[in-house]
């Protein structure tokens, strides 16, 4: 993306010191199903500009974490503090409008809808026009729709899939939906950007391009990233710090080296195998 | 080329109204197949027809009358059995001058024909119907209502609302009680309704039903243990297939009919002769006879001799338009004897239209069911014209001044 | 062949946004429009018009209103009869209450009326979904019919409760012969067919169909789901109101409630879904296929000189129908507008199989 | 009081029978994830049928007994709705594995026109009778209890008999049996059903039959009080609150939602209905069955309705 | 192409030049050939949209749900040609498809979706063993057991789907990609579960996956499609040691293996290239 996504915050987001500010900051978080306890008092804080990989075994509670940020989940307990203001629980819209975009594990597209719609629905937060306007479809109307559209075409372009324009998304294969996911969180121009598990079901050559992305938008734009992914090799490359969820319980944090030889990790997640040497090549 | 004179007929032969809608098409086809079998047409001009089917849905029922309207030489009058579709045509035959036959149903105010003129709800309307099944009360009671309760058990549509007006005047005159009993359609489940009829006892109940709200109701007052010879339902509700079934669970339930279904007169036989012997009749041969059928055959029969009527004016033996037709309508005389010669002599009363009068008769009587066949229980009563007229006054007024119609004048 | 886009590029996005992108579509539009409203009223004929055309064009309109609901925001509606109840009605109502009311302000607010309807009972969509959404509407129904049926002054206190309405005029002009209600009728729907369109595919239809594919989602890209999915209930009720009382007004000029009874709301439901949940064109496709279709099969005897009688034909129409939508359906599951862009495809390729 | 208990009384028959349409939703619906809304057509198919096939066959066989035509004729009919569900698949849901809920109930609305049409150009339009011998007369109980007695019918109480065996017996259908497992499997997604060798073609038909065989006894029941024809197609309006309120995946929901909307409506008819101008019962019951759904709007029994990201 | 394993006894499956549409217009495969021999595991590669999906659909029969349709070409089980059988014959005949993306019975417990995938089998204890078998493959299924499959998170349904398919006791499996979205030891896990069958139970296995490295090192032969051919198929060893999938598959070009950190805008050089 070659032009403005949101503005660059204060200059100091490009290299040299990466990381800024506490963004967000997860306070004692505990959540249940009935029986289940998804979460246990989970707490860790997300700093401006970083990668942060959130990674942990199935059913561990990663998705349910992202969930209650995103104000999907109501945690039970605890507190989460974005920009400095903090909630008990946020209702979704609040959050997309503090400026929060998310992809999803189990791919949330609009079926019926065009990748084009798809994205361009991104940025619906943004559109001013009442619906009289939208409905005469003239003057300011019409410019703002072309405005997004200039923008959604960037994203596009940056995600290589023009050829799929206006194609329904439920036909494309499970990767490019997986990319037009990503678009979509993209054009809500976020500060923050949740990303569940965006490179599964990709080969190493679609694995990499994903990174790029997200490195791209990342250094680019500044953009604070939470990723959770289970390729170790993609988690230990690009991010900053990582946490370690397990059965709803925090069990490590730190950055990707300090994860990888902390032994409460090697036994729950990563196996003895798979910390010694990266899982991708020899 | 001989001159042919088209009857456009709508029908149900399908839906919810079906078993009722069948036996009455196949009387008024028959009736038509017999002028022409018998009498080679009206003066020589044999009768065409087409049927329609309507399924009792005005929207269908609208296509139809546009369809036919002006088939031949123009429509010779609608029949179209169905008090909504006789609301949707009511205007547009007004436009296309055609007349609008409607014996035993639609607006009772069009018996005004200063307002009304292309409607013709020959035979009785639901004014008057109220007002006679109220005089065979009245009989059976010694003569007067005073003090009594009457409930209306209604088909909840324009066309049970019907004989609303009426009963609350006369109850306001005749110092008796209504009390009214809306049943949504279709009326399947009925089981409020007479339970709250049991709870107020009301002496006598007037039961405006249609299709299968009948059996229903018939069913739920028997297994509530309400008297069905307390009943009293207009004639819709009081064909043969509306009863049958139920058997001996409605002995005694009484309906008022605007002509002997009980009679077999000569018409039948003719009937059976020229047509259903010759396999040529529209439906079995059991149905010939039942109240549904003979009504049916009524109709085309008045459809007829209003043809006729309209051929003495504007030509014997030519077809005509519907506007003639109309004039045929409005100035039909069947005396005892023509009716008679037609083989309806046993069947119904004389009829007479005029300007004024779209009616032409406002006769009933009351029969009931024996359990096995319709019973003639009362002799043939006038309606009481004290409170139907001024009501006519009233609402043919109102709808006069609604559509900016301007009221004839008939001299 | 025929159907070509070589050399059709598109240099500015506001040409990509064109209401038809492919110049062979524009073409076909504009003719299909001179057609209707120049060629049209000089070739059919009155019955055309009046029993064919005009209910036609004005269950199209009801189509396209509950399509936005049903097709775009997913909300199932089983109380379209309902509101075009209210639109019938409430500019009835509007006619007959307010002296020299216009004609056009009287049907606009009905349309509005209905709006208000429509959001009242799209309430409980806020927490109810799918097929159980469908009993809050078919309360809508019923309580419409009822309450219709049961209030004398919803019908001017006629006796009967049937009400009619006479002498259709916008500005001094009547519109009395078929073919002048028939130009009413596609003027406004044309109108209302356009703004539609200009809805669904702009933003507010990008949040119809967001809230209708995948609300969670929906809810985190930003969109308030109280806000998508009672915009669509009013712009839906508005439309539908609209037709209802373009059905009364013009088609059917007196009617009496059973007019908007349930069968007419499964029969609207009926339209959008062999038509094509959400497209505006499916509206139309369905409208045709359900209204003409048994119109068609009522004449096919006719034509083959068959002379069946009344009751086996309309049971056999009822079979062929019946049978007809289980066939579409088969060929293609998204409705007739769906198979119209697949031929479209083809067409495109043509001659290349691929 | 005594009047209160007949309607309360009234109304519990009156919701058993609504109950009896009910389950032949709910069955259809909770093995395919169809919503069959041509189940008040195969009310009507199949009562038509066992009308006429009692009618019919001792005039063909030449006998007079109405048990052995009515048992003849029964079986007759529970022989036609087979064919009818096994035609069903083979023509149309065979076709449409994997469509979307909506197309489906579409073509079941298609179904439904077929049947109309076919049942009565195969049976006729007129009214037809079926008697099996139900009691029609009314009985009075408890007269020392309250002035007047409590009336009660017969004929409601032995159809409600009926629907609760019917529902006993289908509970355990779904409850015990590997096929139940299967069928909800089905409903839930045919592909993956498919995919682990689960034979759509078979058990759809299984569902059909059952779906054709409680129509059928539905159609028995209500034509034997309304007598047999087209009308009793439209008793499946009655029966769809109920089942929405049940929940449309629970047999015992159809059931206890006929209860609740079979008392309700006439509690509200008859205490309410008067101030207003009566006949409310059949909104009432939409809005009575949309109260409960904004407490649960999965209806009381039914299966939660999911959504997860 | 060459003919796989040549000398080896005739394929249990063979796939012959098949062409498949979807919606009438979609061309998605274009002439795709390959064999599965008995009691091997057969890993078919390539990337997003390439087909593989669509090859194993065609092969289970569940494109009609899909409105896709074989317009080309031929498949055969043992011999015995099976595009017209329904999918349920085929689970009969022991071939058994693990749809992408889990597709587990939402409204079921995973007890009961296991139990649904015995549906085939008939023998009490057969089905009580098979259920143990997949519970101790997978011991986080039964510590769910009792929640409905839909609430459960994505790399429990992915080993409840894999599990369900295991309860039929195939005789050939078709897996789509079943390690994505499980954890690395899972992953892991699954694959030694498939190693495991195949030596044991002697279960076939077409396994379609992204995860290249893991498939190239359990599959004993692979084949890679791109646009809806099969462009390069050979042992697996050769294909893991060949430059060009380690370069676009294994992204380990010119033998080092790169950091996902440094690979700069890899698709517009390999543009370039092309
Ligand atoms: N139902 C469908 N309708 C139309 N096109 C489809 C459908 N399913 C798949 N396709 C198209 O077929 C092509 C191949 O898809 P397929 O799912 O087989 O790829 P794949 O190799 O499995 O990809 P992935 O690794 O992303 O799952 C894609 O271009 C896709 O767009
Ligand atoms: N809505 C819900 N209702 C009940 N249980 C839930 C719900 N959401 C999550 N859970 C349970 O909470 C636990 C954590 O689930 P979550 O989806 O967060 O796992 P995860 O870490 O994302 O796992 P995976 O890597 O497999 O996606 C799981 O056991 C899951 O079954
Ligand atoms: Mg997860
Ligand atoms: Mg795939």
């Amino acid at each position: 993306m070659q032009t403005h996504g949101p503005e660059p915050l204060a200059g100091e987001g490009q290299a040299g010191q990466r990381t800024g500010e506490v963004l967000l900051d997860v306070a004692n978080i505990s959540l249940r199903f009935g029986g289940v306890n998804a979460l246990t008092d989970i707490s860790f804080n997300v700093r401006e500009h970083e990668i942060r990989a959130i990674i942990g075994p199935n059913g561990a509670g990663k998705s349910s974490m992202l969930n209650c940020i995103n104000g999907v989940y109501a945690p039970q307990q605890g507190a989460i503090t974005f920009r400095g203001q903090t909630f008990k629980h946020m209702n979704s819209r609040q959050v997309a409008e503090m400026g929060v975009a998310r992809t999803f594990q189990n791919l949330a597209l609009f079926k019926g809808m065009s990748v084009l719609d798809n994205i361009m629905s991104g940025r619906n937060l943004k559109i001013k026009s009442n619906l009289l306007w939208q409905a005469l479809r003239i003057g300011p109307a019409v410019r703002e729709e072309i405005q997004h559209r200039e923008a959604v075409e960037r994203i596009i372009d940056f995600l290589e899939i023009q050829a799929y324009r206006k194609t329904p998304v439920g036909q494309l294969p499970y990767g490019l939906q997986k990319r037009v996911d990503l678009g979509r969180a993209l054009a809500m121009e976020p500060q923050m950007l949740l990303l569940d598990e965006p490179m599964a079901g990709m080969n190493v050559e679609e694995k990499q391009d994903m990174c790029r992305f997200v490195l791209d938008v990342n250094q680019e734009f500044g953009t604070t990233v939470v990723l959770i992914e289970h390729d170790m090799g993609v988690v230990m490359d690009i991010s900053d710090r990582v946490v370690v969820l397990d059965y709803g319980k925090k069990i490590g944090d730190g950055t990707p080296q300090e994860v990888r030889n902390n032994p409460d990790v090697i036994r729950a997640y990563l196996g003895a195998e798979a910390s010694s040497n990266p899982p991708q090549g020899h | 080329q001989a001159a042919e004179q088209f009857v456009p007929l709508l029908v149900y032969r399908t839906g919810q109204f079906a078993p009722l809608g069948i036996p009455w098409a196949d009387g008024k086809q028959d009736y038509l197949k017999l002028v022409n079998a018998r009498d080679g047409g009206v003066n020589g001009v044999k009768l065409t027809f087409e049927e329609c089917e309507t399924a009792y849905d005005a929207a269908k029922g609208v296509e139809c009358y546009e369809r036919l309207k002006t088939k031949g030489t123009g429509a010779s009058g609608f029949d179209p059995q169905s008090t909504g579709i006789t609301f949707a045509v009511t205007d547009k035959a007004y436009n296309d001058k055609v007349a609008i036959e409607t014996p035993g149903y639609g607006l009772s105010q069009s018996v005004d024909g200063t307002v009304f003129e292309w409607n013709f709800p020959l035979l009785g309307t639901y004014w008057t119907a109220a007002d006679v099944m109220l005089q065979d009360i009245a009989k059976k009671e010694g003569g007067s209502l005073k003090g009594k309760k009457i409930a209306l058990v209604y088909h909840d549509s324009p066309y049970g609302k019907e004989p609303i007006p009426l009963l609350q005047k006369r109850a306001a005159a005749e110092g008796f009680e209504v009390s009214l009993f809306p049943v949504t359609p279709p009326g399947v489940e009925q089981k409020s309704t007479w339970l709250q009829i049991r709870q107020q006892k009301p002496d006598y109940v007037l039961f405006w039903s249609a299709g299968v709200m009948t059996p229903a109701g018939i069913r739920e007052a028997q297994a509530s243990g309400y008297p069905r010879e307390k009943m009293y339902a207009i004639w819709w509700a009081g064909s043969d297939h509306d009863v049958k079934d139920i058997g001996a669970g409605a002995k005694g339930y009484n309906a008022i009919t605007i002509h002997n279904s009980a009679a077999q007169d000569k018409v039948h036989d003719d009937l059976k002769k020229f047509v259903y012997d010759k396999g040529q009749g529209s439906g079995p041969a059991t149905s010939v006879g039942t109240l549904a059928h003979t009504r049916g055959m009524m109709i085309s029969m008045l459809q007829v001799e209003a043809i006729r009527a309209a051929q003495e004016k504007y030509g014997k033996g030519k077809a005509l338009t519907s506007e003639q037709v109309r004039w045929g309508y409005e100035n039909l005389d069947l005396t005892a004897d023509k009716l008679k010669a037609l083989g309806f002599g046993e069947v119904m009363r004389p009829v007479k239209t005029s300007c004024s009068n779209h009616m032409g008769t406002d006769w009933a009587r009351i029969v009931q069911w024996d359990g096995g066949k319709w019973e003639i229980k009362s002799d043939w009563y006038q309606a009481d014209k004290t409170h139907i007229d001024p009501l006519v006054k009233e609402f043919s007024a109102k709808y006069a001044k609604d559509k900016n119609v301007k009221p004839r004048t008939c001299g | 062949m025929f159907y070509r886009e070589n050399g059709q590029f598109k240099s500015s996005y506001s040409a990509d946004l064109a209401l038809f992108p492919v110049a062979q579509d524009r073409w076909a539009m504009w003719g299909l429009l001179a057609v209707c409203f120049v060629v049209v009223p000089f070739v059919a004929s009155d019955y055309v018009f009046r029993a064919v055309i005009t209910p036609f064009l004005i269950l199209s309109l009801a189509a396209i209103g509950l399509n936005i609901l049903v097709g775009y925001c997913g909300q199932i509606s089983l109380g379209t009869g309902a509101f075009m109840a209210v639109g019938a009605y409430a500019a009835y109502n509007l006619q007959v209450r307010i002296e020299g009311m216009p004609l056009l302000l009287s049907l606009l607010g009905g349309g509005l009326c209905a709006t208000a309807a429509g959001v009242l009972f799209g309430i409980p969509s806020l927490r109810i979904r799918g097929l159980y959404l469908a009993v809050a509407t078919l309360a809508a129904q019923f309580f419409v019919d009822w309450f219709t049926n049961r209030m004398k002054w919803v019908t001017n206190d006629s006796s009967s409760g049937s009400v009619s309405v006479a002498n259709l005029q916008i500005g001094g002009y009547a519109f009395e012969t078929p073919v002048q209600k028939y130009l009413l009728c596609l003027s406004i729907v044309a109108l209302f067919a356009l703004l539609a369109k200009n809805l669904v595919r702009g933003a507010i239809g990008r949040e119809w169909m967001a809230m209708r594919d995948m609300d969670v989602a929906a809810a985190v890209i930003g969109i308030r789901p109280v806000y998508a999915k009672l915009t669509a209930f009013a712009v839906s009720s508005f439309i539908v109101g609209l037709a209802g009382a373009l059905w009364g007004f013009v088609h059917l000029g007196a009617w009496e409630p059973a007019a908007f009874g349930i069968d007419k709301s499964f029969q609207l439901l009926f339209m959008v879904i062999i038509g094509g949940l959400g497209s505006i064109a499916g509206s139309f496709f369905g409208a045709a296929f359900i209204v003409l279709l048994p119109l068609f099969l009522n004449y096919v005897p006719h034509w083959l000189g068959l002379s069946i009688s009344t009751a086996t034909a309309s049971h056999l129409e009822h079979m062929i129908f019946g049978a007809l939508i289980v066939f579409f359906l088969i060929v293609e599951p998204h409705g007739l507008a769906r198979l119209w862009s697949t031929a479209r495809q083809k067409l495109r390729l043509w001659p290349f199989p691929h | 009081m005594g009047f209160f208990l007949e309607t309360v009384f009234g109304g519990l028959m009156a919701g058993m029978l609504y109950a009896l349409v009910a389950l032949g939703f709910v069955l259809i619906f909770k093995a395919s994830g169809v919503f069959n809304f041509a189940q008040g057509a195969m009310v009507l198919f199949a009562a038509l049928a066992m009308a006429r096939y009692a009618e019919w066959f001792p005039q063909w066989f030449g006998f007079q007994s109405l048990l052995l035509a009515n048992l003849l004729a029964f079986a007759a009919a529970v022989a036609t709705m087979v064919v009818v569900a096994w035609l069903i698949e083979r023509l149309a849901l065979r076709r449409l594995v994997n469509q979307e809920g909506i197309t489906l109930l579409m073509a079941t609305l298609g179904i439904s026109y077929f049947l109309d049409g076919a049942g009565q150009l195969l049976f006729g339009s007129a009214t037809y009778k079926i008697d099996v011998g139900m009691p029609k007369d009314p009985m009075m109980v408890l007269e020392n209890t309250f002035q007047g007695g409590l009336l009660l019918s017969k004929e409601d109480l032995y159809a409600a008999m009926i629907a609760a065996m019917l529902v006993a017996l289908l509970t355990l259908f779904f409850q015990k049996t590997r096929t139940g497992r299967a069928l909800r499997a089905v409903a839930d997604d045919h592909q993956a059903a498919q995919s682990i060798g689960i034979p759509l073609a078979r058990i759809w038909v299984i569902v059909w039959s059952v779906g054709g065989i409680v129509a059928l006894v539905a159609g028995i029941i209500w034509g034997s009080k309304l007598g047999v024809q087209f009308s009793i197609s439209l008793v499946a309006l009655k029966a769809f609150p109920v089942v929405i309120l049940g929940g449309l995946t629970s047999v015992p929901g159809a059931i206890l939602g006929g209860l609740i909307i079979g008392v309700g409506e006439k509690l509200s008819e008859i205490y309410l209905g008067p101030f207003v101008g009566g006949g409310i019962e059949n909104w009432f019951a939409y809005v009575l069955a949309l109260g409960f759904l904004l407490v649960r709007p999965q209806g009381l029994f039914g299966d939660k309705i999911i959504d997860r990201v | 192409m060459t003919e796989p394993l040549s000398n080896s006894p005739p394929p249990l499956l063979d796939v012959n030049g098949i062409e498949v549409i979807y919606n009438h217009v979609i061309l998605v495969l274009r002439g795709v050939s390959l064999n599965v021999p008995e009691g091997k595991i057969v890993a078919l590669l390539g990337g997003n949209g390439a087909g593989k999906t669509t090859t194993l659909r065609a092969i289970s029969n569940l494109l009609a749900g899909e409105r896709g349709v074989v317009t080309k070409g031929g498949i055969r089980l043992r011999g015995e040609r099976i595009e017209n059988l329904t999918p349920a014959d085929l689970v009969q005949r022991g071939v058994v498809q693990v749809m992408e993306g889990r597709h587990c019975f939402a409204h079921l417990t995973i007890e009961e979706n296991l139990m649904t995938g015995a549906y085939t089998r008939s023998s009490k204890g057969e089905i009580a063993a098979n259920l143990e078998k997949v519970y101790a493959y997978f011991p986080r299924l039964k510590t769910r057991r009792t929640s409905q499959a839909a609430y459960t998170s994505g790399g429990e349904q992915q080993m409840c789907a894999i599990g369900r398919a295991l309860m039929a006791n195939p005789s050939m499996v078709l897996l789509d990609e079943p390690s994505m979205g499980l954890a690395p030891q899972i992953v892991e896990e699954v694959f030694n579960i498939v190693q495991d069958l195949n030596h044991k139970e002697k279960v076939t296995f077409l396994l379609a996956e992204q995860n290249t490295f893991m498939a190239l090192k359990y599959a004993d032969y692979g084949y890679i499609m791109e646009s809806g051919r099969i462009v390069m198929d050979g042992a697996a060893s050769d294909l893991a040691t060949n430059e060009d999938v380690k370069e676009f598959y294994l992204g380990v070009g010119g033998g080092e293996r790169k950091s996902f950190k440094d690979v700069k805008s890899y698709k517009r050089r390999k543009r370039w290239l092309a």
